[in-house]
């Protein structure tokens, strides 16, 4: 496949694709290298990080180990990441297509739909659903994916309206293919591509989304996330600056990583763009 | 008179992993003034490069590696990029195919053309519009006033390319280079844009670089032509003596492909119609708000024709005259607002989604891009054998009927498991005509199924699909805007222009004593009338 | 004229979607555990059955779900948001007093993100695969990867404490009132920081669209006609290649008007400022349902306002759009 | 920086502690005149009238505005201060105060008793929170002349309940701006405080800042001596410590910083951290039952929770030293009420609780849990949110798994206090100077459903209930504190509620403020002798 040739020939979607495989081995090796709970209390709270061999990172304000964290952490925000980012193309792929195929009325009322979602702030709706739902990790997941489909959806649509009338669609209408053929054989094979590419900046917008969320102290305090971590080590900030920087700079590394990816797929795609 | 612009052996070098090392090896050309010079070749002869070497315009990552390109004397190749700027549009200027993209939508036609001015003179603004405005006025734009503020997609194709003959004029360059300009035109608009290129070059004496893949067009207006293929300089001379007796065999080869004006002696057509079309109409009503100010275009107005057994009914016209919107009522792609369209005694037009979808398999349509016309996702077999999947037929039975329409249609029965992007532009067009006849459909209905294709793969095309028509006793409908092939392969034709048929009948007749003034005035724009007159179509295939 | 009825109709459409947002957000909250009266009596402190009883009528709290919805959108419809159970006010000066701080944020914001985003995407776009390029769009990678809260904690500890150059929050000193550019001077001061926090994220998004969309421009036919009159490559993008490659961001403006505000949530947490983001944060929290809802309405009138100018400066950029195409 | 927390934390309360006995050894400089004090304003509130809401989120403002009949004195003894006298009759049922002649309200309207009858009668009987628990038993108050205002009381009021209350729930508002203007609730004075305070109202930006300027006829003679107060609201804790670094805030008052900065400012010169100052707003960390859960109605799994909990470990390691070991519901800062003996104390023993949960039957199932519990902590407080970690991970060693429930403010008082939907839910209980004011509801049977901080645990003690209600209405001083041993006694054994840790609010503040907490409630009260030298 000269995709993979064609990725691998421009070096930040490389570094990209490294830093993800080091996240993924973090997030793997997590029970192995520190089978305890995350959350259970280790040491003595607010240990300086690489001055106690048993805590590499240090401990947080609670006491508990920052490296079990940020290990486990990977697993969790990788989580929350991919099914937001998962249900939001979901969301975002079926009204995108509805709306591009069949247009007319159904577009403009989708389209009104989606309006709305966007015209709302995203992060306010997510305030209000975390409010009435409460803040576990699923509810936390869910309302992430709620809120962001809109984009995809936008970007699904373009891409149906523009395929809808290409010939090969015309052709399969005059052998006798129905719609839903027509809609998920034909179209959104080629459909696809680009959004799957997007789903690399919405995975990195729902990980920042739920730091942001445990910052305010809203994300589920049962789960060792990185969004919590940053929102303990707030209390400290101004002495124990590590227990936020920490968990920031993991967020960086692996939002960094996933966009470098999606950018790295992207241009493999469309390599026109790349060569002036 | 001495050459004006010199190409000495001149190569060009494509980056690595091109599908040949070379672009251009060892081009010699000579162009003097006061002449017309056309390059003609296929798609992928290096004709095109010929032009941007020249220009030094290359694209990324592709390099002049050898040979000297003389302007006046001058060696271009060594210019510095300073002095390079002040010999483009002054010196040579150029003019391209897409009129659509080759203008910027977001500023008017004077700006663009006043930019010339500001570049390369000193005038002054109102000195600049006014020296605009005489240009326009030279090209014979109508009205130059409301043009010159006027923004791209404000004018009609020709008159785009009208503007850039103006703004490629301005500075009276002694070097015109036309790449291919009148390609994506009208045969009515490119005869006139044919014309003017003509007399402007007469009157300026400017030496005109004309890049063509018609070779009526080389017969209408060239003085002398080379022909390239893959890159380099088959034949080159007088335009008489080398469409006259072509010496190189690819040039013979070039000349046979083209389908001459003459009709072939008519068939004896079967009186029993398979498929009547009466009264059929399509409106399109655009834009306004509650019925006020509504934009309404009367696509397909009042057309009736009848196609008999076996016979190919041709339908001809300019863009936007309607015929491919008639071609979609057919097939029910586009649902007419009134009419009847009898086949076999059913009348599609009144048959609802459902039964259509059915009855559908009676008539089968091919497309005119090869590019689009093919699902890039989905294997060349599959894309064959869906029509039998869809009307019943087992899986495994289908694809093997998809292999024996493969050879059917000339294609090696193994490459149903290819995927699109790996075959032709010949090929894919060939797989359509597979995926058509896979249902066994009483009438073909082809919309411009060659426009897209180089003239010797036309031609391989056109003979398939007449070996096709006699094998399979096919009743076909044609679409196309170029009157030699419709003359070569139908057997009636109807004129079609704004919607409406303006003229109908045997195509010998209709083509040798054309009764309406639309059809007299399309065959006279026919670029190189005369030429190829009387030959039957080449039959030999074509390396 | 055409742009003005054309931007007209968009604004028609949005009247629906503005209904729909508000009718949703006005059912979901009413699913909260707990309601206005609770969260005040957690902030009192105490306060027995029979106040709640009374603060609950007094808020109309005791009516049916749809009985409160009708009332609203009866209000809403003659233009009045009702009052503020937080602050005791109609909730129209409420968001009045808070309304500056957030456009300004805004402002500043959008126009320093569009603004270098602009010129590094040009910048990135002309070295194409050079140093330039990747050195601009690691950079904008990594503060679009940056979490906004932590790099305003983190610019806070450097440049307000640590370096003593500029205020730590809030929106103007007030211990010692100035007036007139004095004043304005000191509000800039004080909006530095959140601005480049909450820029610098969007920041990020302008220059990879800025860049992508000046590659794409860069290969369409006209530019190459510009090339072949003779034209020096500055003289192109600037001509012909900006205003083409302008129109997708000045789409995205009208897209991102609302996600912006969401993001002056954390912002205006972690610098204190009195904007609307807060507030809302905190009506959520208080389960003030008119204060939310006054500041979703104000936010979609906003977000719709900056589409209304959107459309404008597109039909100004692209004429195809006002002589009808 | 390898210090670790607990010496750090160490070292601060040293310094503290030193300030305390005896304040700053420095000759007695005379108090500078002018000068504008900041204070960092955390939670905004819905109104400043201390009549109407009694929470340290108004007095920090309507404290410096208003003024109450009577506050409490460096000893925290009562002194008067609208009143200058007092004296109640025999059967406790008439309480008379005479009061201040010469006072005038900030518009010069002249301080009568009718202001302080409208105010009894109307806001402190019929919205006050807590304020309508203690006058339920007013009937009337009586203005035989413009400066004497009697309380006429159905049951024995005694003397000095209603003292040590009136500090908190005594503020007097001005009559003539509030009767007859429509719901008092919705009053715009509300949030533009007319008192007779020695600060006056100037101006209220929301979500931004409140300022007060001097009252010039205030009626103490040259007092105030600051010019101007200026409270800048702050929400976010580290924001708010930043600030008082680059010099914009002075005071932060009831524990507004951060543990690790209130720690870090303690160190540092410019600053003073002490717990001196709020002996008045002392408040226990509290683990609530709920008697639904059939394993929390068994007293010997109340009482092994209560053992499982390391409390000087976590103290030590997480709250540093402004904390200390709870003993009951009343903290040993009230010495007026604070019993010598406190009955059971469950020290830390995980054996103990271990044994105690085999005996009540719930042996450890698979992976060692025995049962599973919900946890709803309280919103706010940074020590609440580490206690419900601290209390998550001591259960799990003792085979009980905890999932904490994260709510916000109004969804935790509504599904603990009204829908009962928790198991364990911990907060503050906060103590106001009196037993009978806000401590002994938490216990007494027969609260309305959905009254916030009172028994929900569907738990009934009569034993309990009639040393509540006896207490409640006992003239004699010393029989009362008895009374109240017996209460504390009794609510640790049966354990509805344990307060095994208590604490008192944290000042921050400027070296330069000079006269500060000087008082057991400081923060709330008036600052008339507050100034800053240079």
């Amino acid at each position: 496949m000269d995709l993979v040739k064609l990725y691998f020939r421009s070096p930040p979607a490389v570094i990209g694709l490294v830093l993800l495989i080091l996240v993924l081995v973090m997030a793997a090796s997590a029970d192995f290298l520190y089978p305890r709970d995350p959350l259970a209390l280790a040491g003595r709270p607010l240990i300086w990080p690489f001055s106690n061999p048993r805590f590499l990172l240090g401990t947080d304000n609670s006491g508990r180990d920052i490296a079990a964290q940020i290990f486990h952490g990977a697993r969790i925000s990788l989580l929350i990441g991919g099914v937001a980012t998962a249900i939001s193309i979901m969301i975002g792929i079926t009204i995108g297509a509805l709306a591009g195929y069949y247009g007319a009325y159904v577009d403009t009322a989708l389209m009104r739909v989606t309006e709305a979602f966007q015209t709302l702030p995203n992060f306010l709706l997510l305030l209000v659903l975390v409010a009435v739902f409460g803040s576990t990790i699923t509810t936390v997941t869910v309302a992430i994916g709620i809120v962001s489909w809109p984009a995809s959806a936008r970007l699904t649509r373009a891409e149906f309206l523009s395929l809808r009338n290409r010939e090969f669609v015309q052709a399969g209408r005059t052998l006798g293919l129905r719609d839903i053929r027509l809609i998920f054989g034909e179209i959104l094979p080629n459909a696809l591509p680009p959004v799957i590419v997007y789903a690399s900046v919405v995975m990195a917008i729902a990980i920042l989304l739920e730091s942001a969320l445990a910052f305010l102290k809203l994300s589920d305090p049962n789960v060792a996330s990185w969004g919590n971590l940053i929102g303990a080590g707030r209390d400290v900030l101004r002495v124990q600056w590590y227990v936020s920087a920490i968990p920031g700079i993991a967020i960086l590394v692996t939002v960094l990583a996933v966009s470098l990816v999606g950018q790295g797929l992207n241009d493999a795609l469309n390599p026109r763009l790349k060569s002036r | 008179m001495s050459p004006i612009l010199v190409l000495d052996d001149v190569s060009v070098k494509l980056p690595a992993g091109g599908d040949r090392a070379h672009a251009m090896a060892n081009v010699s050309l000579a162009l003097a003034a006061n002449e017309i010079l056309c390059v003609v070749g296929e798609s992928g002869s290096g004709k095109s490069m010929t032009a941007n070497a020249i220009m030094r315009l290359l694209p990324g990552g592709v390099t002049i590696d050898g040979g000297r390109i003389l302007f006046e004397g001058r060696d271009l190749c060594g210019l510095s990029e300073a002095e390079m700027r002040k010999v483009r549009g002054a010196g040579i200027a150029m003019i391209f195919q897409e009129p659509m993209t080759a203008l910027n939508p977001l500023r008017s036609i004077g700006d663009q053309i006043g930019e010339m001015f500001e570049l390369h003179s000193e005038l002054s603004a109102a000195e600049i519009k006014a020296r605009t405005l005489a240009l326009l006025e030279e090209v014979r734009i109508p009205d130059p006033a409301l043009a010159f503020k006027a923004y791209p997609h404000e004018l009609s194709g020709g008159q785009r390319q009208r503007a850039m003959i103006a703004m490629a004029l301005a500075l009276d360059p002694k070097v015109l280079i036309a790449d291919e300009p009148t390609t994506a035109l009208d045969v009515t608009t490119q005869a006139q844009i044919l014309k003017l290129i003509r007399d402007l070059q007469r009157r300026k004496g400017t030496a005109v670089l004309f890049i063509t893949h018609d070779f009526g067009v080389v017969a209408e207006i060239a003085d002398r032509v080379a022909v390239m293929s893959k890159g380099e300089v088959v034949e080159a001379g007088e335009t008489e003596a080398v469409l006259g007796n072509p010496q190189h065999a690819y040039t013979r080869q070039l000349i046979a492909a083209v389908p001459p004006l003459k009709a072939p002696p008519a068939r004896t057509l079967s009186d029993e119609p398979i498929m009547t079309i009466a009264h059929v109409s399509k409106t399109y009503r655009t834009g306004g708000f509650l019925g006020r100010g509504q934009r309404v275009t009367h696509a397909v107005k009042d057309v009736s024709l009848v196609l008999p057994k076996g016979a190919t009914l041709g339908i001809v016209g300019e863009s936007g005259s309607g015929k491919s919107t008639l071609a979609r009522c057919l097939v029910r792609l586009i649902d007419p607002e009134s009419g009847e369209i009898r086949l076999n005694g059913i009348d599609l037009a009144s048959l609802s989604r459902e039964e259509m979808r059915s009855a559908t398999r009676h008539i089968q349509m091919v497309f005119q891009d090869p590019f689009a016309s093919l699902n890039p996702r989905r294997k060349a077999g599959e894309a064959v054998a869906q029509g039998l999947i869809v009307h019943g037929m087992a899986r495994p039975q289908a694809l093997a009927r998809a292999k024996e329409l493969f050879g059917l249609v000339g294609l090696d029965p193994a490459a149903t498991e290819r995927y699109p992007h790996e075959f032709s532009g010949g090929q894919r067009q060939r797989i359509g005509l597979a995926r058509a006849l896979a249902l066994e459909p009483a009438v073909l209905v082809a919309d411009e199924p060659v426009s897209a294709l180089d003239v010797s793969v036309q031609a391989q095309v056109l003979k398939l699909l007449a070996e096709l028509r006699q094998r399979l006793g096919l009743s076909i409908v044609f679409i196309t805007h170029d009157l030699r092939v419709a003359a070569q392969v139908c057997d009636l034709v109807a004129v079609m222009k704004s919607g409406e048929v303006v003229e109908a009948g045997p195509i010998g007749t209709v083509f040798s004593e054309p009764q309406h003034p639309y059809t007299q005035a399309l065959l006279a724009s026919i670029p190189g009338r005369d030429f190829g007159e009387g030959r039957e179509l080449a039959h030999e295939p074509v390396a | 004229m055409r742009v003005l009825s054309l931007a007209g109709r968009r604004l028609a459409a949005s009247i629906p979607t503005l209904f729909l947002i508000l009718i949703g957000v006005f059912l979901l909250l009413q699913l909260a555990p707990g309601d206005t009266v609770d969260a005040l009596m957690a902030q009192m402190g105490g306060g027995d059955a029979a106040t709640a009883k009374q603060l609950r009528e007094f808020y109309g709290l005791d009516l049916s779900v749809w009985a409160q919805l009708g009332n609203y959108l009866w209000r809403l419809v003659r233009l009045d948001l009702g009052f503020s159970a937080i602050y005791g006010k109609p909730v129209a000066t409420v968001i009045a007093e808070r309304l500056p701080a957030t456009i300004l944020l805004m402002t500043a914001s959008l126009s320093f993100a569009f603004f270098f985003g602009l010129i590094l995407g040009v910048v990135a776009a002309r070295g194409v695969n050079k140093w330039p390029d990747t050195l601009i769009s690691t950079l904008g990678l990594m503060f679009y990867a940056m979490p906004t809260f932590w790099f305003g904690l983190m610019a806070i500890v450097v440049f307000s404490i640590y370096l003593q150059w500029l205020p730590a929050g809030g929106f103007e000193d007030i211990t010692v009132s100035y007036t007139g550019l004095r004043r304005t001077l000191d509000i800039a001061l004080h909006l530095v920081l959140p601005t480049l926090t909450l820029g610098l994220f969007y920041m990020a998004i302008y220059l990879r669209i800025m860049r992508g969309s000046m590659l794409e421009v860069l290969n369409l036919d006209f530019v190459r006609t510009a090339r072949s009159k003779g034209m020096d490559e500055t003289r192109v993008v600037v001509r012909h290649v900006l205003r083409n490659a302008l129109l997708p961001m000045v789409t995205l403006i009208g897209l991102q008007a609302g996600t912006m505000l969401g993001g002056s949530v954390v912002v205006e947490s972690v610098f204190s400022l009195p904007g609307l983001g807060r507030l809302a944060y905190e009506s959520v929290i208080q389960r003030d349902l008119n204060t939310l809802l006054g500041i979703v309405f104000v936010s979609a009138l906003l977000v719709i306002a900056v589409n209304f100018i959107v459309d404008l400066l597109y039909a100004r950029l692209d004429p195809r759009i006002t002589t009808g195409s | 920086m390898d210090m670790t927390r607990r010496a750090a934390l160490k070292t601060s309360a040293a310094i503290a502690s030193s300030v305390l006995f005896p304040m700053r050894s420095f000759a007695q400089e005379t108090p500078r005149k002018g000068g504008v004090f900041t204070v960092h304003y955390g939670a905004e509130q819905r109104q400043l009238n201390p009549s109407l809401q009694a929470s340290t989120g108004v007095y920090i403002i309507g404290g410096k505005i208003q003024e109450q009949l009577v506050d409490l004195d460096a000893k925290g003894q009562p002194v008067g201060v609208l009143a200058e006298s007092w004296e109640a009759s025999p059967d406790g049922k008439t309480i008379t105060f005479k009061l201040r002649p010469g006072v005038t309200w900030h518009d010069g309207k002249p301080f009568t008793s009718a202001d302080v009858q409208f105010t009894a009668m109307e806001m402190w009987k019929k919205i006050l929170n807590y304020g309508t628990t203690l006058q339920l038993f007013l009937t009337a108050v009586d203005t035989p002349d413009p400066l004497t205002a009697v309380f006429r009381y159905e049951r024995p009021m005694p003397l000095n309940l209603l003292l040590r209350a009136l500090p908190d729930l005594g503020y007097v508002s001005p009559r003539h701006l509030y009767e007859g203007k429509g719901d008092i609730r919705q009053n715009p004075v509300n949030l533009a405080p007319v008192g007779t305070g020695p600060f006056k109202f100037v101006q209220y930006e929301r979500g931004q800042h409140v300022i007060a300027e001097r009252n010039a006829n205030y009626w103490r003679a040259n007092a105030p001596y600051l010019d101007r107060i200026v409270w800048r609201v702050v929400t976010d804790r580290a924001a708010a410590a930043a600030q008082m670094e680059a010099g914009q805030i002075h005071y932060s008052p009831f524990s507004g910083l951060t543990i690790s900065d209130s720690a870090r400012l303690g160190k540092d010169p410019r600053f003073i951290v002490s717990t001196k100052g709020n002996e008045g707003n002392a408040r226990t960390n509290t683990i609530e039952f709920n008697f639904r859960r059939k394993e929390l109605a068994d007293i010997r799994v109340r009482r092994a929770i209560a053992h499982a909990l390391d409390i000087p470990f976590f103290i030590e390691n997480f709250l540093g030293d402004f904390a200390k070991r709870g003993t009951g519901p009343i903290p040993s800062v009230s010495t007026d009420f604070y019993p010598a003996d406190n009955g059971p104390q469950y020290p830390f023993d995980k054996k103990l609780a271990a044994k105690l949960l085999d005996e009540a039957g719930f042996k450890p199932g698979a992976g060692g849990t025995r049962f599973s519990l919900r946890l709803l902590p309280a919103p706010w407080g940074e020590d609440v949110s580490l206690f419900a970690t601290f209390i998550q991970q001591s259960l799990a060693d003792v085979g009980i798994k905890v999932d904490i429930v994260r709510t916000d403010g109004g969804g935790f008082l509504k599904q603990v206090y009204d829908d009962h939907a928790f198991d364990l839910a911990t907060g503050w209980h906060q103590y106001r100077n009196d037993p009978a004011v806000s401590t002994t509801v938490w216990y007494r049977s027969g609260q309305p459903k959905g009254a916030p901080w009172t028994n929900q645990w569907d738990w009934t003690d009569p034993t309990i209930d009639k040393i509540i209600d006896d207490a409640a209405t006992e003239v004699d001083a010393a029989k009362r504190k008895a009374l109240y041993g017996d209460f504390v006694r009794r609510a640790n054994t049966e354990l509805p509620i344990w307060t095994p840790i208590e604490q008192i609010f944290l000042t921050a503040i400027s070296a330069k403020a000079r006269n500060h907490s000087n008082t057991p409630r400081w923060g709330s009260s008036s600052w008339h002798d507050l100034w800053l030298a240079e």
